[in-house]
């Protein structure tokens, strides 16, 4: 049963990952992205990790898939963009990509199958009790981390966006 | 004397010459001369009062970096000392030479000459092999940004390859101390980067050579001997005036002291097996040395060239392995600091003058400018190695030892006296004699600043042409400690 | 959630290598900067899956805290990311990352 | 004999003075401290030699200080005084100090007064210096010394480049020798053990009593250091260049002083020539050489000045013959009368080429003999004493040097038949000179610009010239204590005869010659032969030529070839190659954010695979 929800879930994911790298309006991509996001979040939730699907929803399709809708909304990309996107995705620029991801997926999935012993997740739940155990315990340096990284981040988003709204205001 | 105490006064003045450029810009000159001036009179001093037991003149250990062995250890020997006086009486000079030549960004010209000689102190004066290492490199970096930033038309690329060539062989002379070091802690398992505890590394044969070759090459690239001497030329015609008399009156002198202190001590068997490369190079700087400088029609670079025929009479004395031979050497180091530090001045001063180097574009300047032209026949005299002066002393010796040695590289030696005098003749003939060239325009002679330098160098090439005992039995007592049977 | 579930680890990685590769592909076809940045954040999610299911598989929350660190990473990426998108499309005009070719070597 | 040092150290204090005062005094007292240091020196001198006369000591030595000492090594800066230093200083104050008067005069309205008497002053020191030291390396700062002034002196008129040139040829010329001289130096010490003179020679007699290959192998080196200076054959190519100078410099340096510091040399160093035979015969060959090959080249000069430059050669050239017979006093001898007459006959000539306005050929002179009364008598005076006319000083010291060659076991009359042949053609070069100088018809107006102190200088040296034979009898021969030297006439013999003759028949062929007109001289002169022989003595038998293409040409050529240095081509290519690799690598370098996703695919495609096959 949860084997077949795991497949069916990832299938969504890999249908709508590739559908979102195809789409020529971005809207429409960041849906479809979104859609590859929640499936994963099934994932997670299949898997025995109910702290990281919830996460994943709240805080990528949520916070950062509409931050990217946002951006693009004030872009107001519109139907000229759409036709140049049709014009840069010709079928030649496949060609390659496609090869090497081929080749790459080939190999690894020769690794992979290389192993002995049959690896089987069982799914028994790891909470956000441990997760937060886990996080403030021996992970508290990187906590620490990652917050100056999202200080530093932060400044330079404000940095970057200050820049944008002063031209402006001189205009 | 201490020494750590001379270093940081210059490291100061640096700071203080820098900052003095904005209450005047004439200051920073003041302040790096009154600095070289008082470090002069402090040497002078520490000589006449004699040196401590054990013929050290200064004598000091810190402790730096206790857990790999690496300490603070100055100490000042008749050798170093003599250097050292060398140094701060050469940069009172240079200081003096770019009064009025540099008038850009006085401050930071002054603090890299400052430094450049506080760092030059450090590699006399450090028996620590990494501290020696330090300061080798203290005093690369602010000569680079002399040429670079104060050179002339072409001294982008000529600090670059200044910088390259002194860069790549100090890294291959720290891999040897590095290796050294290493090789010490095996045997004896004490982690030591202290000179006179390496002194008693038991090296292999091989071992012993690589290593010294490690050495030997950094050091015959400062001196700079053939091959490796591409970048001095470039280096001395580029840098202000300043930076020239730096370069040829001390800074090649690391080179040779390098070799003296520690290629021949470190490695006393290796080095003498190494003898004949070691004479055979300095021959051959000698004699292609002199040929280049005659056929240079650029004012300094025939003088550059000519001081590295100069400094391949020190290496032909140092692989003499005789006392006659490092005698000579010792004291052709100190005049040539002496003989081209002033070339190098007058260079400059005709340069500002005439905003040329090119000689072909000099001539009859004895008429227009007597003074200078007769200082220059000093020097060129000088240079050329007149009796009487200061490089005759030196050079003989050299000869002198060289013959016990090997005959005929001697003979070739000797043959590169004529070639000196074939370049140095014609360097005055193109210049000061001949036909005054109608398009020079009227210049103005020497006058007190530029004279009383002049004078100084003078007196010091007559002193120790006439008197060079007091430089020979200065160095005398360690003669025994480079290894050279005294 | 009770019981054996019984899902291969191999085919929680096979997905997310197809994933991260769908990724991959669409950096490398793309050449507005919004696709390519939403191509990342496949990529990213990714390497997440694989290691929330590493995690799984031996019951420890360390996967978890590595997908906890994904997230910081993806969230300052994307903050800076877009803010740097809207001043190429002020600056050049055009979302074309090509465009924005001029640190040459 | 306490004073001794101040011999030299006037003329160094009469330098200093002028050196520092940088010409600003006025040219009075120029010509004052000039001239007067010399001349106080000559008189100290003078006192010196009086007490050292009467002393009767050999020798007296003045230590001054220790030059150096390293090791063994130990050099003092020691004044020696005796016979042959006598002599030397005699000449060099004596001779020196009435041309430096001479000079007062002849170089007044020149550009440069007190530098010209900074440099000779300095040059009056290094010669003492040279003949006084009694350390080869004190002698070899006077030798430098000397060589430096020259060159100074010569390219004195520093703005023809011409006088440049030679001053050069002079100095590397010399340089040349002198680099010999310093091999001999390294080479007597390795041996000897030390670099003073008296303490060498006298090793050397102890422990090479037979002589030995060592020992003539320095005599040769130093042997080598004398031609150089004095100008022997195959070095003698830059003396007659060296007339470039003003004349009172080719009377002081080029004739009577610098040039016969060879001669000093090996005098000096007699006790290591003696002990070796081949070096004694190569000296008498090189001065029999150079005696003849050089007055041959004198007969056809056209300019005064190298007339006499080619006669100083020849006239060395038998002291170095009579130095290669051991003839020491007669060869000092000559020394000394040489310096008198060939000085006489420079400063005369530099009064008529004053006159002329510094014209220097001969062919256009003539008929000045009523006009430049002092200058023409004591013209005449030089020549007979140069053309070893008897009674002369010439005479007696060129007599002695003939009769003794002719003694030479072997190789006697060889050495006696070369001389006496170049004493034929000195009476009649000088004959020449002096027919186209002073006679036949007026072609240039002088005018007469003598003053005191030229013409007393000239006077002074033409007595000296005529009387200076009786020192050899008086004194010189009691001095020098080799025997078997002939001084004095000796009538009983045919060689002798002969040799008091044939410069007497030289004198009769050249007035008949170049007087009289007895043979068609034009007619010779332009035949093909006589054109290809005056040629060929014209340019001095031809070595200058041979060192030009041998030496300066391709040294020049490799140097201009060369001005870039080959050794950088190295680094420089190094410096290509890693350029050639950055535009190479740089391509890639494009700034495009897809190709650069794209590369670094590839790389982890290649590094997992990599992995995989491992």
């Amino acid at each position: 049963m949860g084997y077949w929800l795991f497949w069916i879930a990832g299938g969504i994911a890999i249908l709508s990952a590739f559908a979102a790298i195809t789409r020529m309006n971005a809207s429409h991509a960041l849906i479809y992205l979104v859609i590859t996001l929640l499936s994963i979040a099934v994932i997670f939730f299949l898997l025995g990790a109910p702290f990281a699907a919830a996460l994943e929803i709240v805080i990528y399709a949520g916070a950062i898939v509409v931050l990217f809708l946002f951006v693009v909304m004030m872009l107001n990309l519109g139907r000229r963009a759409v036709e140049r996107e049709r014009q840069w995705l010709l079928p030649g620029i496949w060609v390659i990509p496609a090869i090497m991801a081929g080749a790459l997926f080939i190999v690894l999935g020769i690794a992979l199958s290389g192993s002995e012993h049959e690896a089987v997740i069982e799914g028994t739940m790891v909470g956000p009790k441990e997760v937060g155990r886990s996080l403030l315990g021996p992970y508290i340096l990187g906590v620490e981390l990652a917050a100056v990284l999202l200080l530093a981040a932060l400044v330079g988003a404000f940095h970057l966006g200050r820049r944008y709204i002063e031209e402006r205001r001189e205009k | 004397m201490n020494v750590l105490l001379l270093i940081c006064l210059l490291l100061a003045a640096g700071l203080v010459a820098w900052a003095s450029e904005r209450i005047r810009p004439n200051l920073p000159n003041w302040v790096a001369l009154t600095t070289f001036v008082l470090a002069t009179l402090w040497v002078v001093f520490a000589w006449l009062s004699g040196p401590h037991e054990g013929g050290l003149y200064a004598e000091q250990f810190y402790s730096w970096i206790p857990r790999f062995g690496i300490n603070v250890i100055l100490k000042v020997d008749g050798l170093s000392l003599m250097l050292i006086g060398l140094t701060m009486l050469l940069g009172a000079v240079a200081v003096v030479s770019s009064w009025t030549e540099t008038t850009t960004r006085r401050g930071f010209f002054q603090f890299n000459i400052l430094w450049v000689m506080a760092g030059v102190v450090g590699v006399f004066s450090a028996f620590d092999l990494f501290l020696f290492f330090f300061f080798w490199e203290v005093m690369l970096i602010p000569m680079y940004f002399l040429i670079a930033i104060w050179g002339h038309e072409d001294r982008s690329y000529a600090s670059m390859k200044f910088f390259l060539f002194t860069q790549i062989s100090g890294l291959l002379m720290l891999v040897a101390i590095v290796a050294l070091v290493w090789i010490h802690y095996s045997t004896h398992g004490v982690l030591s980067f202290d000179y006179h505890t390496l002194l008693g590394a038991e090296l292999d044969d091989s071992v012993a050579r690589l290593l010294m070759l490690g050495f030997f090459v950094a050091f015959i690239t400062k001196l700079p001997s053939v091959p490796l001497h591409t970048w001095l030329p470039d280096a001395h015609t580029q840098a202000p005036t300043a930076g020239s008399v730096i370069l040829a009156g001390i800074l090649l002198k690391t080179g040779a002291y390098g070799i003296v202190r520690f290629v021949v001590t470190l490695f006393p068997e290796a080095s003498r097996d190494f003898w004949i490369y070691g004479m055979a190079l300095g021959v051959a700087s000698i004699l292609y040395g002199g040929f280049m400088a005659y056929s240079q029609s650029d004012f300094k670079r025939l003088v550059a060239y000519s001081s590295i025929a100069h400094m391949g009479f020190v290496l032909v004395g140092v692989y003499s392995f005789n006392d006659l031979g490092m005698q000579g050497a010792i004291v052709t180091m100190i005049a040539h600091g002496f003989s081209t530090a002033a070339l190098f001045m007058m260079a400059g001063a005709l340069q500002e003058r005439l905003h040329t180097r090119e000689m072909s574009k000099m001539g009859g300047l004895w008429v227009k400018a007597p003074r200078m032209g007769a200082v220059t026949m000093f020097f060129v005299i000088a240079s050329v190695g007149m009796p009487g002066l200061g490089n005759f002393i030196g050079e003989f010796l050299v000869l002198l030892g060289a013959f016990q040695k090997n005959v005929f590289l001697t003979i070739c030696a000797a043959i590169g006296i004529v070639v000196a005098a074939v370049y140095g003749l014609s360097l005055m003939q193109r210049s000061f004699q001949g036909t005054p060239n109608p398009d020079v325009p009227e210049m103005r002679d020497f006058a007190f600043r530029e004279m009383s330098a002049m004078i100084v160098l003078m007196v010091a090439l007559v002193w120790l042409g006439v008197y060079p005992q007091h430089v020979l039995s200065m160095t005398d007592a360690i003669l025994p400690m480079l290894g050279v049977a005294p | 959630m009770e019981g054996p579930l019984g899902i291969p680890l191999e085919h929680v990685l096979y997905l997310a290598i197809t994933l991260f590769l769908i990724g991959v592909v669409g950096i490398l076809i793309r050449r507005n900067v919004i696709f390519i940045l939403l191509s990342l954040e496949l990529m990213m999610n990714a390497s997440a899956l694989a290691f929330v299911a590493a995690g799984a598989y031996w019951q420890e929350a360390d996967g978890q805290v590595m997908f906890m660190f994904i997230l910081a990473l993806a969230a300052a990426e994307v903050a800076v990311a877009l803010g740097l998108v809207v001043q190429l499309a002020r600056r050049f005009r055009t979302l074309d990352i090509d465009a924005a070719s001029e640190m040459t070597g | 004999m306490e004073m001794l040092w101040l011999v030299p150290a006037l003329p160094l204090a009469g330098f200093l003075v002028l050196f520092v005062t940088e010409g600003k005094l006025p040219k009075i007292a120029v010509a004052c401290i000039g001239a007067g240091c010399v001349g106080f020196s000559a008189v100290v001198a003078a006192v010196v030699g009086w007490e050292y006369l009467t002393s009767g000591t050999d020798a007296y030595s003045q230590v001054m200080w220790t030059w150096m000492a390293v090791g063994e090594f130990k050099v003092e800066a020691t004044l020696y005084f005796d016979y042959l230093a006598l002599v030397m200083v005699g000449v060099i104050t004596g001779v020196g100090f009435l041309i430096h008067l001479y000079a007062t005069g002849y170089m007044w309205e020149e550009e440069g007064y007190s530098r010209f008497f900074a440099y000779m002053n300095l040059f009056v020191f290094a010669m003492l210096l040279l003949v006084l030291g009694d350390s080869l390396l004190l002698l070899f700062l006077g030798w430098e010394g000397v060589g430096l002034c020259s060159y100074l002196l010569i390219g004195f008129f520093h703005k023809d480049p011409a006088n440049g040139y030679a001053a050069r040829k002079a100095f590397v010329i010399t340089r040349v020798g002198d680099t010999a001289l310093i091999l001999g130096l390294l080479l007597l010490f390795r041996e000897v053990g030390t670099l003073g003179i008296q303490e060498s020679l006298e090793t050397a007699r102890s422990i090479w009593p037979d002589g030995s290959l060592m020992n003539t192998a320095i005599a040769l080196l130093l042997l080598g250091g004398a031609v150089g200076k004095s100008a022997q054959v195959p070095l003698q190519t830059w003396l007659p260049d060296a007339m470039a100078g003003p004349t009172p410099v080719s009377a002081l340096i080029h004739a009577a002083t610098m040039v016969t510091a060879g001669v000093y040399l090996i005098a000096r160093m007699q006790g290591i020539y003696l002990l070796s035979e081949h070096a004694m015969l190569c000296v008498a060959f090189v001065g029999l050489a150079t005696l003849f090959i050089a007055s041959f080249t004198a007969l056809v000069q056209s300019d005064i000045k190298r007339v006499l430059a080619f006669s100083t050669m020849s006239q060395i050239g038998y002291m170095f013959l009579a130095l290669g017979v051991g003839a020491w006093s007669a060869a000092i001898f000559h020394l000394m009368t040489h310096a008198f007459f060939k000085a006489l006959l420079f400063l005369a000539s530099g009064s008529v080429i004053l006159s002329l306005h510094h014209e220097q050929d001969m062919h256009k002179m003539g008929g000045l003999w009523r006009k430049l009364p002092i200058p023409f008598w004591s013209m005449v005076v030089g020549s007979i004493a140069l053309a070893a006319l008897p009674f002369t000083s010439g005479f007696v010291s060129k007599d002695a040097i003939l009769l003794t060659a002719a003694d030479a076991p072997e190789l006697g009359m060889v050495f006696w038949g070369g001389a006496i042949a170049a004493a034929f053609m000195t009476s009649l070069y000088t004959t020449r000179m002096m027919v186209l100088t002073f006679f036949g018809e007026t072609k240039m107006e002088p005018h007469d610009p003598s003053k005191a102190n030229m013409w007393l200088p000239l006077l002074v040296l033409a007595a000296l010239s005529l009387g200076g034979g009786w020192f050899g009898f008086t004194v010189l021969d009691s001095l020098f204590h080799d025997h078997g030297v002939h001084f004095g006439l000796h009538l009983d013999n045919p060689i002798a005869i002969a040799t008091m003759c044939i410069p007497l028949l030289g004198l009769v062929a050249g007035y008949l010659i170049f007087y009289a007109n007895v043979f068609d001289r034009k007619g010779i002169a332009e035949s093909g032969v006589g054109k290809a022989v005056g040629r060929f003595w014209f340019v001095g038998w031809g070595f200058d030529k041979i060192y030009d293409s041998l030496v300066v040409n391709p040294f020049r050529w490799l140097a201009r070839v060369n001005k870039g240095d080959f050794v950088d081509l190295l680094f420089r290519f190094t410096a290509l190659v890693a350029r050639i690799l950055n535009n190479l690598f740089s391509i890639s370098q494009n700034g495009r954010l897809r190709w650069y996703a794209l590369t670094m695919f590839g790389g982890l495609l290649l590094a997992i695979v990599f992995v995989a096959i491992i």
